[in-house]
């Protein structure tokens, strides 16, 4: 099974990337962006068939305890 | 020789850089900002030295890249002038599209300041005329991303046509995965562009020139860069 | 002013303020105060910016010497070191924010300690670091020690600063409370130093930097309260640190100060916008008006007390010389950075805060900072402990198997793990690398060089308080002798649990005064420092921590000493007296179990007339190498000058009076390791015998093996082994 | 108006950190997944109103441009 983990800055957290890139699209000459955040997505493959369950609660426990920081990011699993 | 150090937003081993410069060519360095669209008259080599221009965000480099001086710099290039890219002056040039390829983090996701051993497989470039072909040097690293990696026809055109200058080896010239700290394809430590012009490389010659550090195997790559010029004029 | 929520007692319990505190804020203002104003106060009165706990006794610390130029009080402390330049230096520690995000929180802590330093003017040179972590095995340890490290090295590495050099331990007690101290020093013309005091009437008040987010408000509240279970749940207080706008804001900073536009300059630490600009009219006997609809905003809808409390990072206020204003913006704007004229100064001494077309806060400035409470608070003394004699402890390993262990401890292996992450050569001027006794850095182009080091030794500081601290100091002070370096000055980190509790007063009273007499018996006078209390999980407090970062002057960078064995067949000789003392020491905890017994003491004369000598035979280049001896005593010391070397050492047996496994791993302080050439040996003894100091012949550098007479030989190779293997192993198990 | 621009790595290109969280997932002992490959998202907002034609052209120059280096990325454009 395949599976989208998105994770995000909280709203509210400084997000410095975001922001270097908003000046470098200014300074290229792209206008038209009034912000940029950015996020990290991760691809998993999951092992064996096709228990979507089970799939949610281990994706959840990878997220909660290494892939987000949830201090400070928030995430978001999707199953494919 | 007249060279030009560039300066971007976050680059910060730009004092390191023009001080070695003017120790071994005797010469005061040009800073040129970023923001300029052309090199000083009669810049015989460009340097983008190492840092974290843009704070490496997004990807390293690629903020920079897309600089205006970047424009003066290709067209430099294309006239065949000399261009040096040191750790994120590497990262820069790959991003600019200057040489191919990219540089990932390290294989083992730390930043890494440590001296590193590489063998010089040429001697008879602009950059390397200061070494003998095979001779081994100890100079520092210290990056986050310095794991170079491109497609299989890309390395196999840089190998083909000899443009790896520098690899990381043993003390002894062996090329060994456990002395390529940070997993590089082929242990890849400097290449340089098709024309030969254009050198990126990660680690840091231009801290190893002066004996306070210990040791001063970085001198020849610069020494070597006066000597062509002056063999020129 | 506008009506603000009432204040209710618990909003004045939420914002940390005691009801004695609060009677005094009334009877202060003779009103109740709007929610903004309790906002400031209780930012203003906290721990950590009004040093309520600690003021009397800092009081008590030498502050002086002709080479200081300013001492406690600035952001940083300044020293002169001759040819025009001063250093600039200080240490904060960031313990709290560390263990809620400790990657963001390391990180921000290298951040505020940089700004602190070129503040003054100064640009950064170095920085060092001193961590304390729980117990290896603590479920959370890992996970704490590898953001940190990566969080110090992440925003050093990125401003493009050396990191040379700290501290790291584990111990169980800072199992809840891991401290982060980091430690700056910086390089100023010592005719242009910066300070943070106002001066004249409506000047521009001028807001650089960042914009001003949520980040981190009551963060500075946080830093001064206990931790409890919810401690997971004061997350969103969490800043993020932008290393990249840091370092813009340095190099406009220098620009702008080189194009003498500036009056006065305050960085925007702990509670932000209050601190600094309560800070700059107080010290300058100003009045301030802020007018924060100016202030540049990250988010919508800010609040005037969120604007107040906001502890964003990599932000400055500044006073400006009005005629300088465009120059000044200039620079500013070409650095990319947020520039606003957010209010100007007044003759009133009133702190005014607008917002909105509202008053939100009318505060007189200089009550805000000088009538904070001061706090006598009852402290008892820790009881002596009984010295251990080492007769009476057994020895249950051979001497090659003990070391063996000992070297591969948690407490006493390689750091390299950790420094590796950290860039240590950028600049160029780093002379002595991580893992000497003293890190040593170039002054601009030489010849002179700064030598710098971070110390203490908690479990001391807990078995005596007292003798602790003094020893804290003077490790400092060997630690740079034995590089050759003329020690000048330090800033010192007191990390200390409730201080509302008698035993951890005790605690705090017996290590400070243990320093002042330290500081003053060796000349080395206190010029900054940081305190940071409550550092306790369910009522159970940290060791008592009080780093100490000392820096030294060296005349001739090149004549520094290594710890590394230079030479076959130099003579190794022992400089101080050899008791035998293993009460406290790492053998006596990690060898045979027991954490007991009154600490080493310290003779503070020896170790000034010890470390005297030592500068002398270094400068005069008649030793080869020298280390001093600590952690683990003289075995642990030679096995680190022979790793260093990868040249063995044959080494007499003791015959003397003192138990073998006490001569060799017992902790008596003072003392020094030194090599000389077989040809000035006798000479360099009678030398030193001459001037009263005990000296003694170890053995001679050879072979490839430690080496001590009847002894099984230990080769130099698996010392390494164990030395370079604990760290990285632990950091990769799962 | 507001969209994502995500970014991942074409295949074949060596992904060391996504190697790298595979490891760390499983000596926590998080098992069952068999691979991860890292990507990023940028969650930009675009100024003006709803000229949907205009903000995919100005996302594509912003991804072409800069966002992804397609030498070894791949992205995909959404407007939310
Ligand atoms: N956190 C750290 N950052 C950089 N260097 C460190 C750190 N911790 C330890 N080191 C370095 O490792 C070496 C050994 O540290 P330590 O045992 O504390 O030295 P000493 O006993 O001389 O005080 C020193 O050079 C020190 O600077
Ligand atoms: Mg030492």
């Amino acid at each position: 099974m395949k599976a989208r983990v998105t994770v995000t800055l909280k709203t509210g957290i400084l997000d410095p990337q975001g922001k270097a890139i908003e000046g470098a699209l200014r300074s290229l000459g792209i206008a038209g962006v009034a912000s940029v955040r950015q996020g990290k997505v991760f691809d998993i493959e999951i092992e064996g068939a096709s228990d979507r369950a089970r799939a949610e609660a281990l994706l959840k426990e990878a997220a909660d305890r290494l892939l987000a920081n949830t201090v400070i990011e928030n995430y978001r699993i999707e199953l494919i | 020789m007249n060279s030009a150090v560039l300066v971007f937003p976050g680059i910060n081993r730009e004092r390191d850089m023009a001080r070695t410069l003017k120790i071994v060519s005797g010469n005061e360095t040009a800073m040129v900002w970023h923001a300029e669209r052309a090199l000083p008259a009669g810049t015989d080599l460009v340097v983008i030295p190492g840092g974290f221009s843009y704070g490496d965000y997004l990807r390293c480099g690629a903020i920079a890249a897309r600089s205006p001086v970047m424009d003066a710099v290709r067209a430099h290039a294309a006239r065949g002038g000399l261009v040096l890219g040191v750790c994120n002056g590497f990262q820069i040039l790959c991003e600019s599209g200057l040489l191919p390829g990219v540089l990932m983090r390290n294989q083992q996701l730390k930043f890494i300041c440590r001296d590193v051993y590489l063998k010089v497989e040429r001697s008879d470039t602009p950059f390397t005329r200061g070494y003998n072909a095979g001779q081994v040097i100890r100079v520092p690293v210290a990056h986050g991303e310095g794991n170079y990696v491109a497609d299989g026809e890309t390395i196999a055109r840089l190998e083909g046509e000899g443009r790896v200058l520098f690899r990381y080896s043993s003390p002894d010239g062996i090329i060994d995965p456990d002395w390529n700290h940070n997993g590089a394809i082929n242990a890849i430590a400097g290449i340089v562009n098709a024309g030969g012009n254009v050198l990126g490389m990660m680690p840091h010659p231009e801290n190893h020139v002066e004996s306070i550090m210990g040791c001063t195997d970085g001198r020849g790559l610069f020494a070597g860069l006066v000597q062509h010029f002056e063999k020129a004029a | 002013m506008r009506n603000e929520p009432q204040i209710t007692p618990e909003l004045v319990a939420e914002h940390g303020l005691k009801p004695d505190e609060y009677q005094r804020i009334l009877d202060l203002i003779g009103r109740e105060p709007t929610l903004t104003e309790l906002g400031i106060f209780s930012a203003m009165w906290n721990e950590h910016c009004s040093y309520k706990s600690s003021k009397v006794h800092l009081r008590g610390l030498p502050t002086e010497a002709p080479w200081v130029i300013q001492g406690p009080g600035e952001n940083a402390g300044v020293i002169d070191i001759g040819d025009g330049l001063a250093v600039v230096f200080k240490m904060e520690s960031h313990n709290h924010p560390s263990y809620i995000e400790p990657y963001q929180g390391a990180a921000t802590g290298v951040g505020g300690i940089l700004r602190d330093v070129f503040t003054m003017g100064a640009r950064p040179i170095a920085c060092l670091n001193a961590l304390s972590f729980g117990d290896p095995g603590h479920p959370k340890t890992r996970h704490l020690v590898s953001g940190v490290v990566a969080g110090i090295g992440g925003y050093g590495n990125s401003f493009g600063v050396p990191t040379v050099g700290g501290q790291v331990r584990f111990h169980t007690r800072y199992d809840g409370n891991n401290l982060v101290n980091a430690m700056a020093v910086g390089l100023a013309r010592s005719d242009a130093i910066f300070y943070a005091a106002a001066s004249g009437v409506n000047m521009p008040i001028v807001y650089l930097g960042s914009k001003t987010g949520r980040d981190g408000i009551h963060g500075a509240s946080m830093a001064s309260a206990e931790f409890g279970e919810d401690s997971e749940e004061k997350r969103p207080t969490v800043q993020v640190g932008d290393p990249f706008a840091e370092k813009l804001l340095l190099e406009a900073c220098l620009e702008i100060m080189r194009q003498d536009c500036v009056i006065a300059i305050q960085d925007m630490g702990a509670a932000g916008l209050t601190c600094s600009a309560v800070e700059m009219g107080a010290k300058g006997d100003l009045g301030v008006t802020l007018e924060l609809d100016r202030v540049p905003t990250r988010e919508t809808g800010m609040s005037a007390y969120e604007m107040m409390l906001s502890e964003s990072q990599e932000r400055m206020l500044m006073v400006l010389k009005p005629e300088k204003e465009k120059e000044a913006e200039g620079i500013f704007r070409k650095w990319g950075l947020d520039f606003a004229i957010v209010g100007h100064t007044t003759p009133t001494k009133r702190f005014l805060i607008k917002h909105g077309g509202d008053v939100m806060a009318d505060l007189p400035i200089k009550e805000l900072g000088d009538e904070a409470p001061v706090y006598h608070r009852p402290f008892v003394e820790s009881p002596k402990l009984p010295q251990i004699r080492a007769g009476e402890v057994k020895a249950p390993l051979p001497l090659a198997a003990a070391l063996e262990k000992l070297i591969g401890t948690p407490d006493l292996c390689s750091r390299r793990w950790v420094w590796e992450q950290y860039d240590h050569i950028i600049g160029g001027n780093t002379v002595q690398r991580p893992g000497g006794d003293a890190a040593v850095v170039r002054v601009e182009d030489g010849p002179k060089g700064l030598a710098m080091t971070c110390d203490v030794t908690p479990r001391y500081c807990e078995a005596d308080p007292f003798e602790g601290g003094k020893q804290a100091v003077a490790e400092a002070y060997r630690n740079l002798c034995a590089v050759g370096a003329r020690p000048l000055a330090v800033t010192d980190n007191l990390n200390f649990g409730n201080p509302e509790k008698p035993d951890i007063m005790g605690q705090f009273v017996g290590c400070v005064r243990g320093i002042a007499q330290a500081c003053k018996a060796l000349d080395f006078p206190v010029v900054s420092g940081n305190v940071s209390l409550y550092n306790e999980t369910n009522g159970r407090a940290i060791l008592p921590t009080p780093t100490i970062g000392g820096v030294g002057l060296l005349d001739d960078f090149a004549k520094s000493a290594t710890l590394a064995l230079k030479n076959d067949g130099d003579v190794i000789l022992l400089v101080g007296e050899t008791a035998g003392w293993l009460g406290q020491s790492l053998y006596l905890r990690d060898i045979c179990g027991r954490e007991e017994g009154a600490p080493p003491p310290v003779d503070l004369a020896a170790e000034r007339r010890h470390g005297e000598v030592v500068r002398e035979l270094i400068a005069t280049r008649q030793v080869n190498a020298v280390h001093d001896v600590s952690d683990g005593g003289l075995l642990v010391a030679l096995a680190e000058m022979a790793m260093a070397s990868k040249l063995g050492a044959r080494l007499d047996a003791e015959s003397g009076a003192v138990p073998a496994h006490a001569f060799w791993f017992g902790e008596d302080q003072a003392r020094y390791v030194v090599t000389v050439a077989p040809a000035q040996a006798d000479a360099l003894a009678s030398f030193l015998a001459v001037r009263g100091i005990a000296v003694r012949r170890l053995g001679t550098v050879g072979g490839t093996a430690l080496a001590i007479a009847g002894e099984n030989p230990l080769p130099v190779a698996t010392l390494q082994a164990a030395f370079e293997g604990w760290f990285p192993a632990y950091m990769a198990g799962g």
